[in-house]
């Protein structure tokens, strides 16, 4: 086994980790933290797939990709926290009100 | 009983149910990933082809600011926007400090604060070359103003007019670079070989600072407080000067 | 020594992928949230690490200052306003709402 | 020339203009509502003249750069959204008037207007990762505008799936850049032969595609956000913003998938559009306030837009069917829009939309019921509305490819829409002997209501000029 297929399967096992974690925690924060850890997930096979070119140096394409993942996944990250208080303070519930899935 | 913190949305069977589905994904998933064939080394081919004339030597700065620029346009789009968004939810855009901080700590962060300009702009330079660029060193600057905006009793961001600017600045500059390079060469975001080193530093420039103060404003927005500020408090509103400091 | 820096190497990583793992289900499964966000700035830093192993020392550096620093920061100061606005709900009115809830940290801590 | 660009830019531009000078946003907002479709006129003008247009980001070639794809099938869907969204500035402009959040709104209605613009631009995978980002991201936020409790919840909700839905179209990205070491559709379109990831890659990004399309059952999500959102949000969420990752799903099938895909995803789909039509209908039948009536009937009909994979898949019905179902997006978006601001209006009016109080509102609003009425005869299919020619396209491929249930399906579909349009129509047209009560309604806001309903029935009239307009470049 070598390294990149190493890493590449922790990522998709840590996606797999963080929609478990979202479908079934009701606490929004969990949910957020679940959907960040299932991103990480994500940006690991993509940075393990790229490692696995033939060449000496990685392929900096999905290099690039991830670092414009990281910045959309923190934005959206603090508008989800963001609602999250807010609707802490509106109903005193950090939970979706009715219980539906996500 | 759902509990408020360890809280479960299923009952037992329906975890299970949830841990079984994901559990198929995640080996259909790893299976997928097992027999991908390997890896295709034209387009890192490609890419050294073309550093020469991409203006910059770091490979990921290229694909970043150069060949696939458009995409950070947008991405910048996406920070700006969330940062509106942010604050369009948080109750008010002030934000409150725990406790007054000792003026010892508010001295050391004025002596810290240049050198953190300066590690941010060293960040943004070290870019051409090796490992670092405008989102490094936006977050080390936005780390800056963080703490700044912590070290202040109270900050209003609604009150702050450098605020917008500072980070609206980024997509505007990156944007009007984009339809000026296209006025001259007949392509979005094509900058003329001689010049592309010097318009991508300008373009990132512009983005740290756009960036830093847009992570600020997420910071603020998530941190804001409900209460009304109290008119008669004796509370220090983080002052115009402080704040160019940081830019 | 080229093989005993390669066990070496692969040892290292194998120990890396195996400590994210572990991190992540901790951080996940953690019945107290103030604990899952200290464990997930620590999985932030370990995943730099794994990027400088994957040669992609440019996102190492955005992950620890962005994606473990920052949006730590931002978990951990939405949880300061989630208990100061719990806190606020209990002095305010002792009403069955608030005193059937409470803080949801000290709850957490009971029911383990 | 570069439309495309500037389509793109002007949007952005004014979004920044709009955060960096928030007084502005009235009037930056009006000119771009009145700039950009002529822009967009502009192009539709030159790709019916020269076909397809193919922009290089940056100038680099595929697959180092990136493309922008203009062909007859992107244009439609650019004008679609300069009409829809045209109007709806003109109506938040009033509705928005006097209120503390106007000052946020006008940046995120440019950065989502912006947003599908790019959309229907992309020819990158990635790329179009941004910019349903970008849309989810300044959807959420404007569902989130209304500051009640009800829509906190449901903008919450919506982010929620949004995100995981771009995950799972990210991780399909992720594969089919791994496998094939490019991002560009016209690219990916010559890869073959199928391979597992190629299919997983599918799966994934449909998966995601579909959440964010909220076809049945991953439908839930929508009815809250739609109905909670301020009226010009709701109109252009159901209008445009869940058509957009529907049309990112064409893409991939027409451009790239279609030829390894089993036939069985094609019913699959189908029969998921069928019980979307079903319980959607049922929904907004036992709805009691009208902007979840509306919401709901927006489930039924996306659940018609899915008809298409099945009823596409005979070779000779396929070209029928696309149009069909193209024709569906066109229709709906202008006719839910038009209901969308016509729902709003009332609230506006009345305060409160529960449909059982709200007897003879037609004296109090006639411009605005009327356009309720032209935009509900869309929604049933009626002729001469564009909803009848494309459940007549639909009924002319389900019986050509020889799958008559779907075309029981249609009507049986039809039916039920007119239950629940009539069941509104039935208190606000009914005799009231006295005037019911209200605040005064801005004239603009009823005539932007009934532009979009007009537009909904010309679709119908104007059927060849459409249709000629979206075979250019020959997208199908």
């Amino acid at each position: 086994m070598n390294i990149p297929i190493l890493y590449e399967l922790v990522g998709v096992i840590l996606l797999g980790m963080g929609l478990y974690s979202l479908v079934i925690y009701s606490h929004l924060f969990r949910k957020i933290l679940a959907l960040n850890v299932s991103g990480a997930g994500v940006f690991l096979f993509l940075v393990a797939a790229a490692d696995r070119t033939s060449g000496p140096l990685p392929d900096p394409v999905p290099h690039a990709m991830v670092l414009t993942g990281i910045v959309v996944a923190v934005s959206a990250t603090a508008l989800a926290l963001a609602l999250a208080c807010r609707i802490h303070q509106v109903s005193g519930n950090a939970q979706l009100t009715d219980n539906k899935p996500e | 009983m759902i509990r408020k913190n360890g809280n479960h949305l299923f009952s037992r069977p329906g975890q299970s149910i949830a841990a079984i589905g994901v559990l198929t994904l995640t080996g259909i998933l790893g299976w997928t990933v097992w027999t991908l064939p390997p890896f295709s080394d034209q387009m890192s081919a490609l890419i050294s082809s073309k550093m020469p004339i991409s203006g910059v030597d770091n490979p990921v700065t290229a694909v970043l600011l150069n060949f696939r620029g458009y995409d950070t346009l947008l991405e910048i789009g996406v920070l700006l926007l969330a940062a509106v968004g942010v604050l369009s939810v948080a109750p008010s855009a002030v934000m409150r400090a725990d406790s007054s901080p000792s003026p010892i700590l508010v001295l050391l962060l004025r002596l810290m604060l240049p050198f953190i300009i300066l590690v941010s702009g060293y960040i943004l330079w070290i870019g051409k070359y090796a490992p670092g660029g405008a989102f490094q060193a936006g977050a080390v600057l936005a780390a800056g103003g963080i703490l700044l905006v912590t070290a202040a009793v109270r900050f209003n961001l609604s009150a702050s007019k450098a605020m917008p600017l500072a980070t609206g600045i980024g997509l505007l500059i990156f944007l009007i670079m984009a339809l000026a390079t296209m006025m001259v060469c007949g392509n979005f975001l094509q900058y003329p070989v001689t010049l592309a080193g010097t318009l991508i530093l300008v373009i990132e420039a512009a983005a740290t600072l756009s960036i830093a103060a847009a992570l600020v404003r997420l910071f603020v927005g998530v941190k804001s407080d409900t209460d009304p500020p109290a008119s008669g408090e004796d509370s220090k509103i983080l002052t115009f000067e402080e704040e160019n400091l940081i830019k | 020594m080229e093989t005993s820096l390669n066990y070496a190497a692969i040892t290292f990583d194998g120990v890396l992928a195996l400590v994210l793992l572990v991190l992540a289900w901790q951080l996940l499964r953690s019945p107290n949230l103030s604990k899952a966000i200290v464990l997930f700035i620590s999985f932030g830093l370990m995943l730099s690490i794994a990027w400088v192993r994957l040669k992609a020392v440019d996102i190492a550096l955005a992950e620890a200052a962005i994606g473990a620093g920052l949006t730590g920061a931002l978990f951990l100061t939405a949880l300061d306003r989630l208990q100061r606005n719990e806190a606020n709900d209990c002095d305010r009115q002792d009403t069955p709402r608030s005193s059937q809830n409470g803080n949801p940290q000290i709850k957490s801590e009971d029911s383990d | 020339m570069n439309l495309p660009a500037w389509i793109i830019s002007l949007p952005l531009l004014a979004a920044v203009v709009t955060v960096v000078l928030p007084r502005t946003g009235r009037w930056v907002g009006i000119f771009t509502a009145i700039i950009i479709p002529l822009v967009v006129v502009l192009l539709c003008v030159e790709i019916l003249v020269q076909g397809a247009l193919q922009m290089q980001v940056g100038g680099w070639q595929a697959p180092l750069g990136i493309q922008l794809y203009a062909d007859g099938l992107s244009v439609a869907m650019l004008a679609l959204t300069a009409i829809v969204i045209g109007c709806s500035t003109f109506y938040a402009r009033s509705y928005f008037t006097g209120k503390a959040t106007s000052r946020s709104f006008w940046p995120l209605w440019m950065f989502l207007w912006a947003a599908l613009n790019a959309l229907f631009l992309s020819g990158d995978i990635f790329n179009l990762y941004v910019t349903l980002e970008l849309l989810g991201l300044s959807a959420v936020a404007l569902v989130a505008l209304s500051q009640t409790a009800d829509a906190l919840s449901a903008a919450m909700r919506y982010l929620l799936v949004s995100l995981t839905g771009s995950l799972s179209y990210l991780m399909g990205v992720a594969l089919l850049y791994a496998a094939n070491g490019t991002l560009s559709i016209k690219m990916l379109a010559t890869v073959g032969p199928a391979s597992p990831s190629l299919s997983t890659a599918f799966a994934l990004m449909a998966a995601g595609l579909i959440m964010k399309s909220a076809l049945f059952p991953m439908h839930f999500w929508l009815p809250p956000a739609h109905a909670n959102a301020p009226a010009p949000v709701s109109a252009v969420l159901s209008a445009l913003v869940v058509k957009a990752s529907f049309y990112i799903l064409v893409r991939l099938w027409l451009m790239i998938f279609e030829p390894f895909i089993n036939p069985s995803t094609a019913q699959l789909m189908g029969m998921l559009g069928a019980f979307a039509v079903i319980w959607g209908s049922v929904q907004a039948l036992l709805a009691e306030r009208l902007k979840l009536l509306v919401a709901y009937s927006t489930v039924a009909q996306i659940g018609y837009l899915f008809l298409i994979f099945p009823l596409s898949s005979t070779p000779q019905t396929a070209h029928t069917a696309w149009q069909g179902g193209l024709y569906f997006v066109f229709s709906h978006a202008c006719a839910k829009a038009a209901v969308f601001l016509a729902a709003g209006t009332v609230i506006y009016a009345f305060g409160h939309d529960r449909i059982n109080e709200l007897h003879g509102i037609v004296r109090r609003m006639p411009v605005s019921m009327f356009a309720f009425a032209l935009a509900g005869v869309s929604l049933i299919g009626l002729p001469p509305s564009g909803g009848f020619i494309a459940k007549w396209l639909y009924l002319n491929a389900a019986l050509a490819s020889g799958q008559w249930w779907w075309s029981g399906l249609i009507i049986l579909g039809g039916l039920l829409a007119t239950a629940y349009i009539f069941r509104f129509f039935s208190r606000a047209f009914s005799y009231f002997p006295e005037v019911v009560e209200g605040r005064p309604v801005p004239k603009i806001m009823e005539w932007t209501a009934l532009g979009l309903a007009l537009c909904a029935i010309f679709l119908g009239l104007t059927a060849p000029a459409v249709t000629e307009l979206l075979n250019a470049g020959k997208p199908f």
